[in-house]
């Protein structure tokens, strides 16, 4: 029983990253129909550059204090991140106006091996470590309950929280702040937007930026977690399903989606892997939204699509 | 400018149907056909075979198969890796098991089971569109690439993982040399484009754009979307896994499940983006472009370097190529979303016109 | 030629029964009909015809397109000794009329409803118009009219009645002689009715051969039908050498694809009045306009080359080894593919007619490759007067008389043509056709030229139009005003020229520049002005033409018959020329007497020898409103040059 | 006269209104489609309530009505686009209370879009080939193995080619056979889609606004095709437009729809005369 809980526990945590990341996915989906297969470069640009600026800024100016360095280093990757949604949408998507999602997909896909390849040649391409002083000692819970307790990494718990409170945040965000409305606005019809004079490009790089923000975070996180390396761009690949199952379009889906695919995965591996070899995960996610899929083509949470003649 | 059609009129629908209706663009082919058959062999060295030659036509194949479902039938596949490791891993399995199973039979074979796969896999595009599609397909690609790492019935249960096939024969004909090898893709490929051609210009063909172009349009005039959508699955996926099954036996030999990973499913994505989507001709183009960029770049830019004094190491090398594709790609889908195959196109129309510009 | 149309079409069935004989686009594709289908089709016609009612010398109306199945009717109406009468496919209802009486027309072969609903119209004023039948069903369905059928029924009907009675056809055929009518062509002339010229087998097959022989045609020539099959031209072309010669008539898809299947077809043999070929060449610039830099340059460097040597090269005079190779090396880059293009590739013989060609026109295409010459003739002569020989071909003449032709030159200069293919007569008009035939069979063309040293007709105007000098240097010189006039229309600055001549001492012209030509020039040179009025006036302008008018005077001046046509004074005038204003005719021919009533003013001005007249006219705009312009126009002295050689 | 002078069939072939329907009152049959008590929404919206009424077989039948009558919404239902929450459909006899676009199409009725759903990828010809898929015998491995000689797949393409060629000349298109369809101008996209739906051999044939954004010419053009088509190929034919004018002349009944409700229905002369229609049509009538 202990250890179900604990990988239930374990599959929310992890399940709230996916979301995390998912976020940035339906975020700029929302805004700009872009089905944003870059969101997985977008992490591990954030994180290296995060990683990076963190070990230089000390050197260059020559202090050493951490929290300072991690500060100045968050900062700059975000300036960084907001220039890179500019040019983004300058380059790319103010040039594929009203294309078919395909081929903004693949767009997305060309900017993913773009920013690889950038980043990797900017910022090198090792391991880097990012330590913003996330506590790694583990954590028991319950112990009354079971003998052993349950083993949380408290790690994990923080992250969790911190992706908690973003969700949260940006739910506010797009609540109840006016460039949030404007945001629902563009994703509900882009030309009635346009109409209305809300301009198309600005939100389109303020979303950019805020899924740029998101990336930022959960390459924080996963950094500091698994250390940054070209493998967190595919991170963002066991994001996909999530986005899917909870549809696209829908923030509260993209948590749900997380959360039941981060548990049911890691059930599925304990409980399942085990018998057939293991490393399941890898494909869990996929083959559930499959099933979802045949069931609800719009996916758990998203709009039905009625086709006009 | 080389064209002279006064005179070329057609007097029956046949003559009107032929996939080169213009004179001079059989001569061409033709030509081009000859050169590839006598005299590459005599110009190419083992390493153009290896590295270049054999590679392109195989890449091309695939290619060619992606582009089907994706150029003409307007259904996104992430997963080609996956479709082309079911081929190489069934005809593996075919050939290794049965003995006396003949090469080409268990290539083929290879094809027919990556099908199976593809209209497996394809089922889920009845219900769900474009994006959502996607998913699915990588669906395809992780699972495939889990099973053929941790099943290990499919790998023969070799311990390495690995598994790998020797003693190439096709009807008697020991094919070992690089040039055999190179031989025997060319001719699989000058078949499959044929066949493929012949397809995209009859009904199945228009079925399968029509419901690229406008689906709902094609479902009011009799097409049925299911069938259409799962030949373009099962069509693309055979001659996918064919590619496949060549890449493990032709031109690896011995291979793991690595050799058809999703980065595999993106280059072929690639091929046909820069090639041209919906075109024959434009598969070859883009396997040729993106097979040779990199060969390109390893040899310029370390060059480049030296020129102005900085050493370029291989990484760096590795990395600008991911920049160069991912810019490529973007260029492409904004300049020129139908590819090289348009701009030859074009190029062929205007010297049809010549000395007029349209 | 002892033989009539339909014998020669058996005779090509029998020799060749498997060859195209004819080939039609349709439904996309070049269907063929080989001579043995051309034959057994004829053969329904004509029986289904006959059954009709169709007897010996009746006339019956052929009104469409090139349609092979309209080609076929007239050979069977032929077979049975009756007579095709081919009119206008785009004239009005009216205009039918007075052929349709004259001829006593009872029946029609047409082919579509258009020309049905006209015909219809026809019947309301002729009765007797019984029967019509039509080739193409379209739209037919709901018509209930009496003696309304398909030609497809018609050819059913033959075939029963053929076979009812066999032999018959044949019969038919053999009672045709060569002297029988075989056709009749409505001229529409200047002033009252049309006159139909009667043509019988033997006047249209000996013209018909001896053009063929010119040319050394064979049965494997491409032609490509796409003029009315009314004029007699596109006849003689698509319809009597095809016979003739037994090569491969083609019909276009439709009037929108002709440009199309001319490139597909590439004909070896190809006629076309200069209009069509000015219009080809309008294309070309246009097209040329729009093309890169490079290209242009391109372009423009193999034109120069192909100016300077083409012709030559085509007239297989020698040229040096550069220019050989510089022409050579523009073939491959541009007049081999604008050939293809233009669908000339493969023209073997080209000729034009009917109008005179302006000389850049006519060395474009003659440069470019295209082997094109000019033709004398008319519908009275069955076309083939005088032919240019290969390697013998100017501008500015027409060739030589050709096999079977002799020709005299009056004292009025006019030239009276004798040969085999004269028309019979004017029908039911022998007044008309004593006019124009005498008793020795010489046919008064009413135009006026002569032969020049080397023995090529040149065409100077229409006799009527020749007058004389009066008084002044060249007292007594024929005066040649439409010569003069086209010599001056060829320079592309000028629009419409006007020559005044007949019974004064010198001779002058009004002039009207090509306010689109002209002002473009004037944009080059940014030199800025008003309008129409407004340029006319410059000075600048001005000058141009005068440049213009002394080239001609300097052409004329080779010429000692012509030598006093040169122009010695003009003036530009301030508004263009106009139909609306009874200037011009409908067919833009200038009318030159009443032009002079108009601008009396003028006239005496120059005559005068003021240098500048005041003038005020009133305009009819297109919305109908009419205005006033009026202007101070300056009149310019042109140098006229004294003739070369002295009158023989 | 010069080639490009010359003068085809269309100029003269101008439609007669007048005239023509006439001829084809007689050839009227009996009730083909009827449609009975259809009702459709979206979410809240209701798009059709309540509507019926029939069609006969070779008659021009119209239903007309301000843009957002529901129009399309309706044709929509009728060949399976749409299903609608109520009502019944019955074709030849057959009920259905909803459709299935293949079976409509296989029970021989065609349609033509709104704003153009042709196959932007491909030529005029391929796009009205492609209304012949139905007819098309055909498997994948023949067609993947046709060549010149020895070829079902080659003999049935050229048997279609040949059908579809003479549509093509019906809707003088013959200048455009090999461009692709997406460079055409409006009005002769929309005669390609015409003409994809004439190569389905329709009995019934639905069009959706055929002469929506068309000058003068072109709808008189348009007018003369459907007529033609109608007197041709008898076939029965269902138009939409919101251009009073052109339906009146050309139809020989017709059904107004406003706001998703029918508000008339009867000859041309009834419906103008019927006060509902008159005050819907305020300002819009045409």
């Amino acid at each position: 029983m202990g250890f179900f809980l604990e990988t239930v526990i374990g599959g929310l945590m992890a399940g709230m990253l996916y979301s995390l990341i998912a976020l940035g996915f339906v975020l700029i989906f929302k805004a700009s129909g872009v089905f944003n297969f870059a969101q997985g470069a977008m992490v591990l640009f954030a994180a290296l550059a995060m990683a990076r600026f963190s070990e230089w800024f000390p050197e260059l100016l020559k202090f050493d204090s951490k929290v300072l360095a991690n500060v100045m280093a968050f900062v700059a990757a975000m300036a960084l991140m907001v220039a890179v949604a500019w040019l983004i949408e300058r380059l790319v998507l103010g040039k594929l106006v009203n294309q078919e999602g395909i081929t903004l997909l693949m767009a997305t896909l060309g900017i993913t091996y773009f920013l690889d390849g950038f980043g990797q040649t900017v910022f090198g391409s090792d391991i880097y470590k990012i330590d913003v002083g996330l506590p790694k000692d583990p954590l028991f819970l319950l112990e009354g309950t079971f003998q052993g307790g349950v083993l949380v990494n408290k790690e994990d718990l923080y992250a969790a929280v911190i992706a908690a409170a973003l969700v949260i945040l940006l739910s506010l965000f797009f609540q109840y702040t006016s460039t949030g409305r404007a945001l629902r606005a563009v994703a509900d019809d882009h030309q009635a937007a346009q109409s209305i004079g809300i301009p198309l490009d600005r939100i389109w790089v303020i979303v950019w930026s805020v899924a740029g923000f998101v990336a930022l975070v959960a390459g924080i996180i996963w950094g500091s977690k698994l250390g940054v390396q070209f493998s967190l761009a595919l991170v963002a690949l066991k994001a996909l399903p999530v986005v899917i199952l909870g549809g696209l379009t829908s923030v509260p889906g993209a948590i749900i989606g997380g959360l039941i695919i981060g548990v049911g995965e890691k059930l599925a591996e304990v409980y399942i892997g085990s018998k057939i070899g293991g490393g399941i995960e890898i494909w869990f996610g996929y083959v559930l939204v499959l099933f979802v899929l045949l069931v609800r083509p719009q996916g758990l949470f998203g709009e039905k699509i009625i086709d006009r003649v | 400018m080389l064209y002279r059609e006064n005179g070329q009129f057609k007097t029956s629908y046949t003559s009107d149907l032929q996939v080169f209706p213009i004179a001079q663009d059989r001569i061409g082919i033709a030509l081009l056909l000859a050169f590839a058959v006598f005299a590459v062999p005599l110009l190419a060295d083992e390493y153009m075979f290896r590295a270049i030659l054999i590679p392109f036509l195989i890449l091309a194949l695939a290619a060619l198969g992606l582009n089907i479902l994706v150029g003409y039938c307007g259904q996104i596949s992430l997963g080609t890796g996956a479709f082309m490791a079911v081929g190489a891993y069934a005809a593996y399995n075919l050939f290794v098991r049965i003995d006396g199973m003949p090469m080409l039979l268990a290539i083929l074979l290879g094809g027919a089971f990556s099908a199976a796969v593809g209209v497996l896999f394809g089922i889920p595009s009845l219900r769900i569109k474009g994006l959502y599609l996607a998913v699915a397909t990588l669906a395809a690609q992780f699972f495939c690439d889990w099973a053929f790492l941790r099943i290990k019935w499919f790998t023969n249960d070799s311990a390495s993982g690995s598994v790998s096939v020797s003693g190439l024969s096709l009807l008697g004909w020991k094919i070992d040399t690089p040039h055999e090898k190179y031989l025997l893709c060319l001719g699989i490929a000058i078949v499959f484009a044929m066949l493929a051609k012949n397809l995209v210009r009859s009904h199945i063909g228009r079925e399968w754009m029509a419901i690229r172009d406008m689906d709902v349009a094609a479902a009011v005039i009799g097409i049925r979307p299911v069938y259409a959508k799962l030949t373009a699955f099962a069509v693309s996926s055979f001659i996918v896994g064919v590619a496949g099954a060549l890449w493990g036996f032709v031109h690896l030999g011995a291979w793991e499940p690595a050799a058809f990973s999703i980065d595999r499913s993106f280059q072929l994505l690639f091929m046909i983006i820069i090639g041209g989507l919906g075109s024959i001709m434009g598969s070859f183009f883009g396997a040729a472009f993106i097979v040779v960029l990199p060969i390109f770049l390893n040899q310029a830019l370390p060059a480049l370097g030296a020129l102005v004094g900085v050493t370029i190491s291989t990484a760096a090398v590795a990395h600008t190529e991911f920049m160069i594709f991912g810019a490529l790609i973007v260029f492409f889908l904004i300049v020129e979303p139908h590819g090289l195959a348009r701009l030859w196109s074009i190029g062929k129309e205007k010297l049809r016109l010549w000395p007029f510009p349209h | 030629m002892q033989t009539t149309f339909p014998r020669l079409m058996l005779e090509h069935a029998a020799k060749r029964p498997t060859a195209p004989a004819l080939r039609e686009k349709v439904y996309g594709i070049w269907q063929t009909t080989t001579w043995a289908q051309l034959a057994v089709l004829v053969r329904d016609l004509a029986c289904g015809l006959a059954q009709a009612g169709v007897r010996r010398a009746d006339h019956v109306v052929v009104v469409g397109e090139n349609r092979p199945r309209l080609y076929a009717s007239m050979l069977a109406v032929q077979s049975l000794g009756a007579v095709p009468v081919p009119l206008y496919q785009d004239a009005a209802a009216a205009e039918y009329l007075f052929p349709a009486r004259n001829a006593e027309v009872r029946m029609a072969i047409v082919e579509d409803q258009e020309q049905v609903d006209k015909m219809l119209e026809v019947r309301a004023g002729h009765p007797p118009l019984a029967r019509i039948w039509y080739d193409n069903p379209r739209g037919l369905r709901n018509y209930a009219e009496p003696g309304l059928e398909s030609l497809d029924a018609l050819v059913e009907a033959g075939r029963a009645h053929g076979a009812a009675h066999p032999g018959f056809f044949d019969g038919q055929v053999q009672a045709a002689r060569p002297d029988d009518v075989a056709a009749m062509f409505f001229t529409s002339g200047t002033t009252g009715n049309p006159k139909g010229v009667v043509h019988t087998h033997r006047t249209l097959l000996d013209r018909a051969g001896a053009g063929a022989r010119f040319d050394k045609l064979t049965e494997r020539e491409e032609v490509l039908a796409y003029l009315p099959p009314a004029w007699i031209g596109q006849n003689i072309f698509s319809y009597a050498q095809w016979l003739a010669c037994g090569y491969v008539v083609n019909c276009p898809e439709s009037a929108s694809t002709v440009m199309i299947d001319l490139k597909e077809i590439g004909p070896t043999y190809y006629f076309a009045p200069p209009r069509v070929f000015e219009g080809l060449l309008t294309s070309v610039t246009i097209r040329m306009e729009d093309a890169g830099r490079i290209k242009r340059w391109l372009f423009g460097r193999a034109m120069e080359v192909a100016r300077r040597v083409g012709p030559q090269i085509m007239d297989g005079k020698a040229v040096g080894l550069a220019d050989r190779i510089a022409y050579g090396l523009g073939n491959l880059l541009v007049y081999g593919p604008l050939r293809n293009t233009l669908g000339l590739s493969r023209v073997r013989v080209a000729y034009t007619a009917g109008e005179a060609i302006g000389p850049d026109l006519f060395t474009f295409y003659r440069s470019i490759g295209v082997n094109l010459k000019q033709l004398y003739g008319s519908t009275e002569t069955a076309v083939f007067v005088c032919l240019q020989p290969d390697h013998e071909v100017r501008a500015d003449t027409v060739g030589v008389p050709i096999e079977g032709v002799e020709i005299r030159l009056a004292d009025s200069g006019e030239i009276l043509v004798r040969s085999a293919g004269l028309l019979k007569e004017y029908y039911k008009n022998p007044e008309a056709t004593a006019e124009v035939k005498d008793a020795e069979g010489w046919y008064h063309t009413g135009d006026a030229g002569f032969i020049d040293a080397g023995g090529h007709l040149k065409i100077i105007d229409r006799a009527k139009d020749v007058g004389r000098l009066l008084g002044g240097p060249n007292d007594g010189a024929m005066f040649a005003p439409k010569y003069v006039e086209n010599k001056l229309k060829f320079f592309p600055f000028i629009k419409e020229a006007v020559a005044f001549g007949d019974r004064r001492e010198k001779v002058c012209a009004f002039v009207n520049i090509d306010f689109e030509a002209v002002g473009n020039w004037a944009e080059r040179r940014n030199l800025p002005y008003a309008g129409y009025v407004d340029l006319a006036g410059k000075p600048e302008v001005l000058e141009l033409v005068r440049e213009c008018v002394e080239k001609v005077n300097a052409d004329l001046a080779a010429d000692a018959k012509l030598a006093g046509s040169q122009v010695s004074r003009f003036l530009v005038l301030h508004k263009e020329l106009d139909a609306d204003d009874g200037e011009l005719t409908r067919t833009r021919k200038v009318r030159r007497g009443y032009i002079g009533d108009k601008y009396q003013a003028l006239l005496d001005a120059m005559y005068g020898g003021r240098t500048e007249q005041y003038i005020e006219t009133a305009v009819r705009f297109e919305d109908g409103r009419t205005g006033k312009v009026s202007a101070t126009l300056k009149i310019v002295d042109a140098k006229v040059l004294p003739a070369l050689r002295q009158a023989a | 006269m010069s080639a490009d002078t010359a003068v085809g069939p269309t100029a003269a072939a101008a439609a007669d209104p007048a005239a023509v329907p006439g001829a084809r009152r007689r050839r009227q049959g009996e009730v083909v489609l009827e449609v009975s008590n259809i009702s459709l929404r979206f979410g809240g919206v209701k798009a059709l309530t309540d509507i019926s009424f029939d069609v006969r077989e070779h008659e021009v039948r119209a239903i007309i009505g301000p843009n957002g009558a529901g129009k399309s919404s309706m044709l929509n239902c009728i060949n399976g686009v749409y299903t609608p929450q109520e009502g019944r459909i019955t074709f030849r006899g057959r009920t259905f209370d909803h459709m299935n676009s293949r079976e409509v199409a296989e029970m021989g009725v065609a349609r033509t879009f709104q704003n153009l759903a042709l196959f932007k990828g491909m030529s005029v010809l391929d796009n009205i080939m492609s209304g012949r898929n139905l007819k098309m015998r055909t498997n994948i491995l023949q067609q993947a193995f046709r060549n010149p000689w020895w070829s079902g797949a080659e003999r049935e393409e050229s048997e279609h080619r040949e059908v579809v060629e003479r549509i093509i000349d019906f809707l003088e298109i013959q200048a455009y056979r090999k461009t692709p369809v997406g460079r055409l101008p409006y009005g002769l996209q929309k005669r390609v889609d015409l003409g994809r739906a004439l190569a389905m051999e329709p009995q019934v044939l639905l069009l959706d606004e055929p002469m929506a954004g068309m000058n003068v010419e072109e709808k008189q053009d348009m007018s003369r095709f459907i007529l033609d088509v109608n007197d041709e190929y008898g076939t029965t034919i269902v138009l939409i437009e919101h251009d009073m004018g052109v339906v009146m002349d050309i139809s020989d009944r017709v059904v107004v729809l406003d706001y998703g409700r029918k508000i008339g229905d009867g000859t041309p002369d009834e419906v103008r005369a019927n006060p509902d229609v008159i005050s819907a049509y305020l300002g819009t009538s045409h």
